[in-house]
């Protein structure tokens, strides 16, 4: 099992399944010669070719709708978008398109496309660059929704998604790709469906996602440190569709949850969650769940209002002992 | 092109007016729902631009208006009318509707509701084609309106830029619904518009079926041979309203009853008839065994077909087993 | 008080702001000459000349920009997207533009953008003709946005909006526009928060918005005859910012909830109503609150599979029916 | 222009070089956050263009590299050092960063993060302009990537369509962060680009600050006079990364020699120094007067400068007491 970045697990995924399937191709801004933003694509462009690792003029709405066109004639596309917030451009293709084919063709149609994307707040980026859209995505009818935590799902969610025939948004986050794990040396994939136990826990459930999963992972270290609480941690993972028993499961057994999520909160998410376990196994909660999430705010510049804006470990911590009332 | 060729091609045409003013009764008659956009006037366009390709084997895209496109590209009326009419043998199952048509075993990708939707999915085709090798095209009809959307520019660009073999064929009908071409669009010769992608164009009557399959037998010959996009023009016009609820009062009568004189299906059946192919009661029996066809073979499989089971609701969301396929 | 139809009032609205105050101006496709697809803005290009009253080429997002700037220097445009379902192709002006100008400028510079769109489904119109998209507008930070349920909400929330100073988005409904109702004939504003409580009741809170409103108050009428239950009904109306303490007041009176919502589930409205209830008053509940909802599918063309995808009065009574265990 | 101008105009060049020098180094100390997009080597162009234009009245909007046209505006560098500071004293009181300059004082509208963004929003400028009358216009920089944006074509035509008094300039600096731009764009000359909106277009030198001011001057006074669109091309280059984290590796580095010879403000105090306007050691004395104004006012002021207090926060998302004025 060999260490690696969560941007060097993108590209070990990329070159596997493009070096098996001569069909998988990657586009997308400076993804080539220039070897990504984040590198997730470098050296691609010299081995397989700029028919297949193709940088794209400044057209996300139309270089969506190339890939889905091509997806829809049995190509697999790899669609990086440069950062979440242009994603707004593709939407049309996205939501109109590669969402819906498959239904409305009467399922004739297949639509297996691929979307990265990196979200998130990052350092100081500004309103215009530090979305969180999961909410979005997800939302929609059609899609499916995953976002991988670690290095290990970075690799085996995109391995899964190339392979899927269903279009697939690979939401990735911007502060993680120099993040360092443990990612296994055989062929393996990570299931686009059901939620991951990252702790196991007995006295309160952290539901998380992407980065939060990490904000989770300290809370709880802390929990049992300083307060002898023992918390599971579930990565959501698969944000749509999502894991309605999974998600029950672990409330049944710890009665308690709080939702951590880098998002504001309307509509997201946390609320998604807080109604399937009302829906699921509301008496089986001894506390309302509780939602830890960003501020309702576009993402201010100055670096202390931007991590004011962004919720952490410590509110983590915080709303569980209010929750359990220690 | 021989007599029984040019006899085909005229009954072609009066066979998709045929069908669409069925559509229309049909619409009335609440057998038919939604949106319902038809084609009459502009039948040469579809039916000419085709003739020239290959149906089948190229790969062709739409908008709304697409019951012609398909039908040309070779799908079964009977799948359409029952498509229309909501029912499970319908060419998307009853799920799609008019501006939903989908025959993938006849590479007719698809009809779509969004103005300007189609131009990067057929530039999508066209790479796919290009990966994979072999001869096919891909081609996109869309209306002059369309071409004010950003993902034409976007599209005209990258499919020169990466040497797409799509043909573009704008069906210009001078109107997007009730606004006139003039009134939002700068240059009304679309085909001007390709210029600075560097892609090769043209302008042409889309009444007259013979100039119409003349300028697209070049511009598809340049697709197919140069593997590199082409964007042609057709002039045109719509002798109804832009949907069943338009109630065209943006346009002149007179405006109207000039183009009707240029209706595609009078100047072809004029043309075979001064060339002695066809007498005005061979004519007359082909209408109607097209009306009886349509009316018997078509209609009557529509009615008759069954609706999509209730149970079946939630299918066709994602591809059935196909989440995780190494598992296979 | 006159009876009007929804597209009347919408009609006043804008012909009242437009007499008013020479900067208002309304762009669309189709809005002018054509006199607007549902009719609200006819008559409009006549009186107010094609300065003011803008038939645009079809260019959503770049119309949709043209608006915010011209807002951003003190106009107060009023953008018609012909359905909801093509914003998706505005949203990189509306979100990341309108919804974050007067954010990040710090406050110098003000956006008083409105735009108005038909969603919902409508009448066979398929996958690509009948999204419900609330949920994407109330999502991300910067937007106020409203639902009018009414003729009379219909022209009140718009004159408000207009002269707000916020950017405001509001949503409309297709099958809406032919609605009559009573509207005052003076001069009237509705406010761009707060709940409006259109049935108030004892047994059981029904919390809807836009068209669910009608089928919550249907519902109501055949709970108290046939059930003799006792529903409020409770229209949202503004569902950015929402008013949670409205929301709870409701809940604590009634001590039980059915949120009633056309869009598909995930990350709605619905789920944003639950998590404010456990939020707000989680040990007033008596049960778990409900959802009723449309399925998770586009929408389908067939006149039944789409009536089986979308929620009912029927479905409502049902929900309630359950949650008191009668 | 006389000879105080000139030396003026110098000076501004110089100033804005070592303005964003300085930047940099803020940057490297961390004290500067997010992205930074500096503009060395293409100051004559936004300082010749507006320097034939009214700044502070004619509104000005550009993308995310808009220091150099805030300076220029009119705004208060004080102001915008502060702002890349993160500081309440900062031009958009440290909410906005280097990529969102705003000061509506001096009519400069803002710097924007999505390629493509301006366009419609400069037309916005002007169709207000046009509503309220009055003889400013609206002004619009950005590069040559945000060409490929639907966003170009869908203005460039509406601007046309209505007439509005909009002046597009193009800062073609032949790349879109590391991707040249004949790997992106069909047509490299970007005014060509404009001609089916019927956009009067030229095309001219951008380091040469006096070639600038010419085509700038004939530029302005046609959107001015006429009340309609322009859109000039200004050949560029940047002579920095893309923005702090470029490697650079896209570029030869005798590209980059080359262009560093046709430096802006080398040219420009050649001529003047030709022209026996200016000594070398005036041009020294320039330079430190200009540094020690930057090191001793201007970051001096916005390293004392207050953080936005905390508990303001969550200001600026509405306009307070902005949602019902009818009730005031
Ligand atoms: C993105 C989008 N915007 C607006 C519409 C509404 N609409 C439907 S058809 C149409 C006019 C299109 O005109 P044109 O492209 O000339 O095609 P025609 O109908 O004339 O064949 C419009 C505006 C839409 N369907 N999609
Ligand atoms: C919509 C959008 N897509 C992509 C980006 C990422 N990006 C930032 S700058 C840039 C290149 C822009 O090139 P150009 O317009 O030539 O301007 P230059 O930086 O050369 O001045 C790109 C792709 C972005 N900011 N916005
Ligand atoms: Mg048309
Ligand atoms: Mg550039």
């Amino acid at each position: 099992m060999a260490e690696m970045m969560y941007w060097q697990a993108i590209l070990r995924a990329h070159d596997e399944e493009m070096a098996r399937d001569p069909l998988v191709f990657a586009m997308g801004e400076d993804i080539g010669v220039a070897g990504g933003t984040y590198k997730a694509t470098s050296g691609l462009f010299a081995k397989y070719g700029d028919q297949r690792v193709i940088d794209t003029p400044i057209s996300e709405n139309s270089y969506t709708g190339i890939g889905v066109g091509a997806a829809m004639l049995g190509c697999r596309p790899i669609v990086e978008i440069m950062s979440v917030n242009f994603s707004w451009l593709a939407m049309d293709q996205l939501m109109n398109n590669a969402a819906k084919i498959h239904f409305m063709s009467g399922g004739r149609i297949r639509c297996p496309f691929v979307m990265r994307v990196p979200g998130g707040t990052a350092h100081q980026l500004g309103a215009q660059h530090s979305a969180r859209m999961e909410k979005v995505f997800m939302g929609i009818s059609g899609l499916r929704v995953v976002t991988p935590a670690t290095p290990r799902d970075a690799c085996g969610l995109l391995k899964s998604a190339v392979r899927c025939d269903d279009p697939v948004v690979i939401i990735e986050h911007e502060s993680m790709y120099n993040l360092k794990g443990e990612v296994p040396d055989a062929e393996f994939f990570t299931p686009l469906e059901g939620v991951e136990i990252r702790r196991p826990g007995k006295d309160v459930t952290l539901f998380a996602y992407n980065i939060s999963v990490h904000w989770a992972l300290e809370a709880a270290e802390r929990l049992a440190k300083d307060f002898g609480i023992d918390a599971e941690v579930v990565d959501l993972r698969a944000l749509k569709p999502m894991d309605r028993a999974g998600i029950a499961a672990s409330a049944r057994k710890t009665h308690r949850a709080v939702v951590v999520e880098e998002d504001e909160a309307p509509v997201g998410v946390g609320s998604e969650v807080i109604a399937i376990l009302n829906e699921e196994c509301f008496f089986d909660l001894d506390a309302a769940p509780l939602r830890v999430h960003a501020l309702d705010i576009p993402i201010p510049y100055n670096r202390r209002l931007e991590k004011a804006a962004i919720p952490n470990a410590a509110q983590v911590v915080d709303a569980v002992r209010k929750l359990l009332g220690k | 092109m021989d007599a029984s060729d040019q006899k085909r091609l005229l009954r072609e045409m009066l066979f998709a007016r045929r069908f669409e003013e069925r559509c229309a009764e049909a619409y009335h008659e609440r057998q038919i729902g939604g949106f319902l956009h038809l084609y009459p006037g502009e039948e040469a366009c579809a039916i000419g631009v085709l003739e020239m390709a290959r149906p089948g084997s190229d790969y062709v895209v739409t908008g709304y208006r697409d019951h012609i496109h398909a039908l040309k590209s070779g799908m079964d009326p009977k799948a359409l009318m029952a498509e229309l009419f909501g029912k499970e043998t319908g060419c998307s199952k009853g799920r799609g509707g008019s501006m939903h048509l989908f025959d993938p075993d006849v590479h007719f990708m698809g009809g779509y509701a969004l103005v300007g939707g189609p131009f990067p999915l057929a530039a999508g085709f066209a790479k796919a084609i290009q990966m994979r090798g072999g001869d096919e095209i891909a081609i996109c009809f869309l209306g002059d309106g369309a071409n004010n959307q950003g993902t034409f520019h976007e599209t005209m660009n990258m499919a020169s830029l990466w040497k797409l073999p799509v043909l573009f064929v704008c069906e210009n009908n001078l109107y997007g619904i009730g606004t006139a071409i003039e009134r939002a669009t700068v240059e009304i010769n679309q085909y001007k518009r390709v210029a600075p992608y560097k892609i090769a164009a043209a302008q042409c009557d889309g009444q007259d079926i013979d100039v119409v399959m003349q300028h697209a037998e070049a511009a598809v010959r340049h697709v197919r041979e140069k593997r590199e996009p082409y964007f042609l023009e057709l002039m045109t016009y719509r002798l109804r309203g832009h949907s069943m609820s338009d109630s065209g009062a943006y346009r002149r009568k007179e405006e109207v009853d000039e183009w009707a004189q240029r209706d595609p299906i009078g100047i072809y059946k004029a043309r075979l008839q001064g060339q002695g192919l066809i007498s005005d009661a061979e004519f007359q029996a082909m209408d109607k065994a097209i009306q009886q066809e349509i009316e018997e073979e078509i209609v009557r499989f529509a009615v008759e077909s069954p609706e999509p089971r209730l149970e079946d609701v939630a299918r066709y969301v994602y591809v059935e087993g196909g989440c995780a396929p190494w598992q296979k």
